[in-house]
């Protein structure tokens, strides 16, 4: 946090809390840091049309605002819950597809064809989520690929309906713009759905219902036995990060125009997502759209440089890694970890997370003398106990 | 459909089945000793494909050889990825961590040989690709018959090994309560390293099957992987036999779903099974353990 | 409110916000540094292509690849092109529909290329053509054959092949057809790849041949990346088809082949699109080729003169004569380079739309023959068939052009 | 499920509770009457099924068999949370808590939640902070408000753990081996302040191995053996029973 003698280790201290006033100082100028800082941002993504020497490098950016839009939305289940899912890009396909689709047969216009998908993609997901909220972890990621790989399948063998390996070509909402000016349209549509989404993870973040998330991502067990209905804070959790992500998908679909099942229903696009929220952060706001410009600006630059050969996923292969052993809080706390250890106050904090938690607590309640001596068949007869709890929120 | 197609596919169903058993009782393997979930399982398949095809192109000689390098070079890379890679996760986060880990590492190979070998379709031609023989009516391919032959050698020696050898006993132990196990003093840490190893020796023999009677490309592996996903957890995370009878069954089913339904639609065959798990029996069909928890 | 003030969230995220935005300029914005200018009397002619080099279509993607890197250096041992040396700009768009309007869209507006040759496939032509028609380019393709290319309204659009996918078969339809009835086949078994232009050639004989009476007794279609074709394999065998259709691009024609020759399926007549002419199409089958068939744009042996000339330099340079994906590739490079060498400018602007002017009135001698076109950039003219006939691929349709007779029933493989 | 008003002494009960896990009884045929308003102890030795039975009464685990009602109202196979909004609170053996999150964050995350429409009503409410802060007081770790769970010491995290259950009010409380791995001091103003709060009414129930805190601190204590309960009674009749000198001594 922000204020380091906040985080002193304190186990025994008896010092008095500290200080409110001295918290309270250090904070209008946070205040305006943060605002001014907004501002900028704000500012420079609204000129970025402007600023750019050509129009490839627009659609460069449309294209990393839109891999922001869908890495926020995921962060909305994997951020606030801890769930992993690597199977989004259903989501984000259902999104593009159904708009699509409701513009070809059914003649709706564009945008009411985009909102009316994002509500379909919403009921789809409450039966998927009732079904892959059933399980933790590794099952749950399980799940959620599987999901997007049966999608796949359907959307490329139903032909008649979608179109099948052949794609569905979705009709311009601006037949009238030049290339140019339908990106720069579609540069503000996206970041606007952005602002959207990130208002609405700033309101969860700080509401009762957000801390519930959270409390999950901590402990899951424990949050259900604190009176959490954590089945349906989840459920609520997974549809608004789907509708999102189906949203962002509809409205890429709106701007691309050219849908493939197998780029729109692809693995690969919902691993982005978790590189993209991951190596920003998935416990702050803007951590996913910081990764999607990092990701998002490296595929296109590795795409485009080492086109012709796939040392594109070599590299995407190498920093998932690299974020997966070495950083997984992501850029944002190990920047902040950084700046801190510059800073005036030191403060080494041991990470600890949930489990590890519990084999300390497990090995201190070992030491006890008032424990029994231990039996070995205590554990084994009593498994449901869950003391090698493995997802933690992440 | 006539019966003689019915027994035709059958018996493709059989021999499919008995390669999908070997792969996704190497899969099941892992979680059983890591909690792991090793999405780069078939990317190593397909790498032990492109190399029988690369041996077969330079050498000429039959691509089985190849298995005398590819067996225990995986073995060893399985044992170096636990070492090195997978316990340096936190075990608090291990099995979310170890699917991205892995899905990594499933990326990093797919390039690797779109680097090396390029990006186009490859396939072994041998002189006896195209040749087969009849047996009650049904016409069997005899690469296949050999792939079948491999995977079902391989599986029983799997069997043999975790059923009648000490180290066998320890990893079983290990699998089902790794706690008890090490009280008793196995050194599980070495079993899971060993555990992976031959997990990774399954996609050795696995790939060098595919590689007789297949087209290969990188990116194949995406096609591998999300049906033996669907397997270990229809047969129970963990449970080698329950992979093995999932295997089978849902080779058989998407054989025979085939014939009426085209090979798109019979491939969701697996998902609608793993769905149909997940809300009937979360922990899977044929043993192994709650799949909830993991 | 309490006192307590200490924020939940962190504080920093406002400048992170800051920083992306910033980084977002400064990363794209050194990325266009290196776009060049074109345009000077001098300065070569840089040709903007992206081809599928990895995924389902990198095998015809790398033959498209050498026919146009053989057209440009045989131009430019002849002089070049308005005196100007070509430069290709190739990209890999991993037979990926995002990756291939990416592609363009960099290479027209970052790059300034001069002009655009197609890519290959017709699922990466259409939104390929959409980018270069939105940027007023002329865009001749090799590849996009089916017919849902030329009814997407493309003003700029031109198949550099003698006809579309749809008739690639005509001459071979019309042979069965005029079969006498005991000679005749009865069933006809079709497999083809989830593609329009696969589909367009094998539906294009399915359909005639259904209309002249002929049963269609098994019809089967897959998806692009499938590799398993023993349960198709399987259907065609037990369905017993006197004939088989397949609507292919390369390997899973391979693959069909060796699984129908695994179950000992002996069909009379076998077709299969694009794959036969390929040259490495032998030794994959293990070169039990005999009386295979398929249409093709193409034959070396033409005459037209252009013809004798690409031939006598390809095989020179590879060893191996053109195949059907490096002779499309070439027509394409000779149709622009008339319509550049007609109209005297090679430059985005004004000029590209003088080159598609230009082409629409006018007739193109290629190594396909002469090819014009009608408004939406169809071909007008017809496919040869092919068979092996004694181990070689020869032209046996039409009669006029043949060079071995048609073998019928085909020899068991 | 009620049916008349429940008798105001009613608490827990369960009847013929059984669990097995894969053919071996963790809890077999276990009835059981809690005290209301007592402080009840559940002992046994290691493996007696205590903890499978606390998680059965939680809802934690589905039980096999048998019925667990509260104040007369049938809870068997709720789900957790409805039991703990019911008014159980429990806490875990191995004191869980959330490690990346404030002291005071753990607290506010234990708010009740019963009306919808206040979900996304900031967290920091005032008077839920107030709230929180006067448990944390209570407990005497409110100069730690601010820092990361994680960093707390165990002892720490026990009061803690206490706290964010009190923090819903709960009328029963479920402690699983509360003075577990914790030093002689903390044991004994955990034991004080277990009585302070059945004073001011809440039922107890506590699962403990520390002999001497369960015998000075419980009105009525429950031995369990292979799991079910084999003698009840204040602590000094259980104290006495042979059978239960043979379950602890074992042969």
């Amino acid at each position: 946090m922000l204020n380091a003698s906040d985080a002193r280790p304190a186990p025994g201290t008896s010092g008095r809390a500290p200080d409110d006033r001295a918290v309270a100082a250090g904070r209008p100028w946070g205040r305006i840091v943060r605002v001014a800082a907004l501002v900028v941002g704000v500012a420079l993504v609204l000129a970025f049309p402007t600023m750019v020497p050509n129009a490839y490098i627009l659609s460069a950016g449309i294209v990393v605002v839109s891999y922001a839009c869908t890495a926020t939305a995921w962060n909305f289940m994997g951020g606030f819950t801890g769930y992993v899912s690597l199977g989004h890009a259903a989501f984000f396909g259902l999104g593009a597809y159904g708009t699509g689709l409701l513009i070809r047969d059914v003649g709706l216009s564009s945008f009411v064809a985009w909102i009316v998908a994002g509500a379909l993609v919403l009921l789809v997901t409450i039966p998927v989520g009732i079904a892959a909220l059933r399980v933790r972890g590794a099952s749950f990621v399980i799940v959620s690929i599987a999901f997007v790989l049966i999608l796949l399948l359907v959307f490329q063998a139903w032909g008649s309906f979608t179109g099948g390996s052949d794609g569905l070509v979705v009709p311009r909402p601006f037949p009238d713009l030049l290339r140019p000016e339908h990106h720069q349209v579609f540069f503000y549509l996206f970041a606007a759905l952005l602002a959207v989404m990130l208002v609405v993870w700033w309101a969860i973040d700080r509401s009762r219902f957000g801390t519930g998330l959270k409390a999950i991502r901590e402990d899951e067990d424990k949050a259900q036995a604190l009176g959490i209905p954590t089945r349906n804070y989840k459920l609520v959790a997974y549809v608004v990060s789907a509708t999102f992500t189906g949203l962002a998908g509809g409205m890429y679909a709106l701007w691309f125009g050219d849908l493939d099942p197998i780029f729109q229903f692809s693995i690969m696009l919902g691993s982005y997502m978790v590189l993209m929220a991951l190596l920003g952060g998935v416990r702050h706001l803007f951590g996913p759209a910081l990764g999607a410009l990092i990701v998002g600006s490296g595929l296109e630059y590795f795409k485009l440089e080492f086109g012709d050969t796939q040392l594109h996923l070599v590299a995407t292969a190498l920093l998932l890694g690299l974020v997966v052993l070495f950083m997984p809080d992501g850029i944002i706390p190990a920047v902040r970890a950084l700046l801190k250890r510059f800073g005036p106050e030191d403060s080494s904090i041991r990470e600890v997370t949930a489990a590890e938690l519990l084999e300390r607590n497990r090995t201190a309640s070992h030491d006890a003398p008032s424990r029994d001596t231990a039996s070995t068949t205590a554990a084994a007869t009593a498994p449901a106990t869950p003391t090698t709890r493995q997802e933690d929120g992440r | 459909m006539t019966g003689t197609l019915l027994f035709q596919s059958l018996v493709l169903g059989v021999l499919l089945g008995g390669l999908y058993a070997l792969l996704a009782a190497g899969l099941t393997l892992y979680f059983g000793v890591m909690r792991v979930v090793m999405i780069a399982h078939s990317a190593f398949l397909i790498l032990a494909a492109y190399l029988a095809w690369f041996f077969h192109q330079q050498t000429g000689m039959d691509p089985m050889l190849s298995l005398v390098i590819t067996v225990p070079l995986f073995f060893a890379v399985g044992v170096g990825m636990q070492r090195l890679l997978i316990t340096r996760l936190r075990p608090a986060t291990i099995t979310m961590m170890s699917v991205l880990l892995t899905f990594a590492v499933a990326l990093f190979i797919e390039g690797m040989i779109g680097f090396v070998w390029g990006g186009t379709q490859r396939r072994i031609q041998l002189p006896y690709s195209g040749d087969s023989v009849s047996f009650f009516g049904a016409q069997i391919a005899v690469v296949k018959l050999i792939a079948f032959g491999l995977a079902a050698l391989s599986l029983a020696g799997l069997y043999l090994l975790l059923k009648h050898s000490r180290f066998g006993q320890a990893l079983r132990a290990t699998i089902q309560h790794r706690e008890a196990a090490q009280l008793i003093g196995i050194h599980t840490n070495r079993v899971a390293g060993f555990g992976f190893g031959i997990g990774l020796a399954t996609a050795a023999v696995g790939g060098t099957a595919l590689s007789l009677d297949a087209t290969i490309y990188p990116s194949l592996h995406w096609h591998w992987i999300g049906p033996l996903m669907a397997i270990i957890v229809v047969g129970g995370l963990g449970s080698i036999p329950g992979a093995a009878i999932a295997a089978m069954i849902l080779g058989i089913g998407q054989s025979l779903l085939q014939v009426p339904l085209g090979t798109t639609w019979a491939q969701t065959i697996f998902y609608v099974a793993l769905f149909a798990t997940l809300m009937l029996r979360p922990q899977g069909f044929f043993g192994g353990r709650l799949a909830q928890r993991f | 409110m309490s006192p307590l003030h200490t924020p939940l969230h962190p504080r920093r995220r406002g400048v992170a916000a800051a920083a992306c935005v910033a980084a977002t300029a400064l990363v794209l914005t050194a990325c266009s540094d290196d776009g060049e200018t074109g345009g000077g009397a001098d300065d070569p002619i840089v040709v903007g292509i992206s081809l599928p080099l990895t995924g389902d279509f990198s095998e015809p993607g790398k033959g498209v690849q050498r026919g146009y890197e053989a057209w440009a250096e045989f131009i430019n041992e002849d002089g070049g092109l308005l005196g100007r040396q070509v430069e290709l700009k190739i990209l890999d768009d991993q037979s990926s529909a995002d990756r291939v309007v990416q592609d363009y869209e960099a290479l027209i507006a970052q790059d300034e290329v001069d002009l655009v040759f197609g890519p290959f496939s017709t699922r990466l032509v259409v939104p390929s053509a959409r980018v270069a028609e939105e940027y007023g380019m002329l865009y001749v393709e090799p590849a996009g054959a089916a017919n849902e290319v030329f009814e997407q309204g493309f003003e700029n659009l031109f198949y550099a092949a003698p006809a579309v996918a749809d008739d690639h078969y005509n001459y071979l339809a019309e042979q069965i057809l005029a079969m006498p009835d005991g000679e005749r086949p009865q069933t006809v078994a079709v497999a083809s790849m989830d593609d329009p232009f696969a589909q367009g050639t094998a539906y294009g004989l399915r359909d005639k041949l259904a209309e002249g009476g002929l049963d269609v007794v098994v019809d089967e279609v897959y998806p692009p990346n499938t590799t398993d074709f023993s349960s198709i394999a399987a259907k065609i065998d037990d369905s017993g088809a006197d004939m088989v259709i397949g609507g292919t691009q390369y390997q899973d024609a391979v693959n069909l082949i060796v699984a129908l020759q695994q179950l000992d399926y002996q069909p009379q007549l076998a077709a299969f699109s694009t794959a036969p002419t390929n040259p490495e199409f032998a030794d994959a089958i293990g070169d039990k080729t005999e009386g295979i068939l398929s249409p093709t744009g193409y034959t070396e042996t033409a005459s037209w003169p252009s013809n004798v000339d690409f031939v006598k330099r390809y095989t020179e340079l590879h060893g191996n004569p053109p195949g059907e994906d490096e002779a499309n590739a070439y027509t394409t490079g000779q149709v622009v380079a008339a319509a550049v060498e007609a109209v005297g400018c090679a430059e985005q602007g004004e000029c590209q739309q003088q080159l598609i002017d230009w082409l629409r009135e006018n007739e193109v001698d290629t190594v396909v023959g002469p090819l014009t076109w009608d408004e939406t950039g169809k071909p007008q003219g017809a496919h040869l068939i092919q068979q092996y006939v004694d181990g070689e691929i020869q032209i046996v349709l039409p009669k006029d052009a043949q060079e071995a007779e048609l073998i019928h029933p085909k020899p068991k493989w | 499920m009620t049916t008349a008003a429940p008798p105001a002494t009613r608490n827990l009960e369960t009847v013929g509770l059984t669990k097995s896990f894969g053919g071996v009884h963790a809890v077999r045929d276990a009835t059981v009457t809690f005290r209301h308003g007592k402080i009840n102890a559940l002992i046994g030795p290691n493996g007696s099924g205590k903890t499978t039975f606390f998680n059965c009464v939680t809802g934690m685990i589905k039980p096999d068999a048998g019925t667990v009602t509260f104040r007369g109202e049938d809870i068997t196979r709720r789900a957790p949370h409805k039991i703990a909004q019911a008014g159980i609170g429990r806490s875990f053996q191995l004191c869980r808590i959330f490690p990346r999150m404030t002291v005071l964050e753990n607290m506010l995350a234990a708010v009740r939640r019963t009306r919808r429409r206040e979900l996304l009503k900031g967290a920091r409410n005032a008077e839920e902070i107030d709230k929180a802060r006067a448990l944390l007081v209570r407990v005497g770790i409110d100069h730690l408000e601010n820092i990361e769970a994680r960093n707390l010491s165990y002892g720490q995290q026990k009061l803690l753990e206490l706290a964010g259950v009190l923090m819903g009010d709960p009328d029963t409380i479920m402690l699983d081996e509360p003075a577990g791995g914790v030093n002689p001091a903390l044991v004994g103003r955990i034991g004080t302040l277990v009585q302070e709060l059945n004073a001011e009414g809440r039922t107890f129930l506590v699962v403990e191995h520390n002999m001497e805190m369960v015998m000075s601190l419980s009105h009525h204590v429950i031995v369990f053996d292979r799991g079910g309960p084999i003698a009840e009674g204040s602590p000094a009749v259980v104290q006495s029973d042979p059978r239960v000198l043979e379950a602890y001594l074992g042969v």
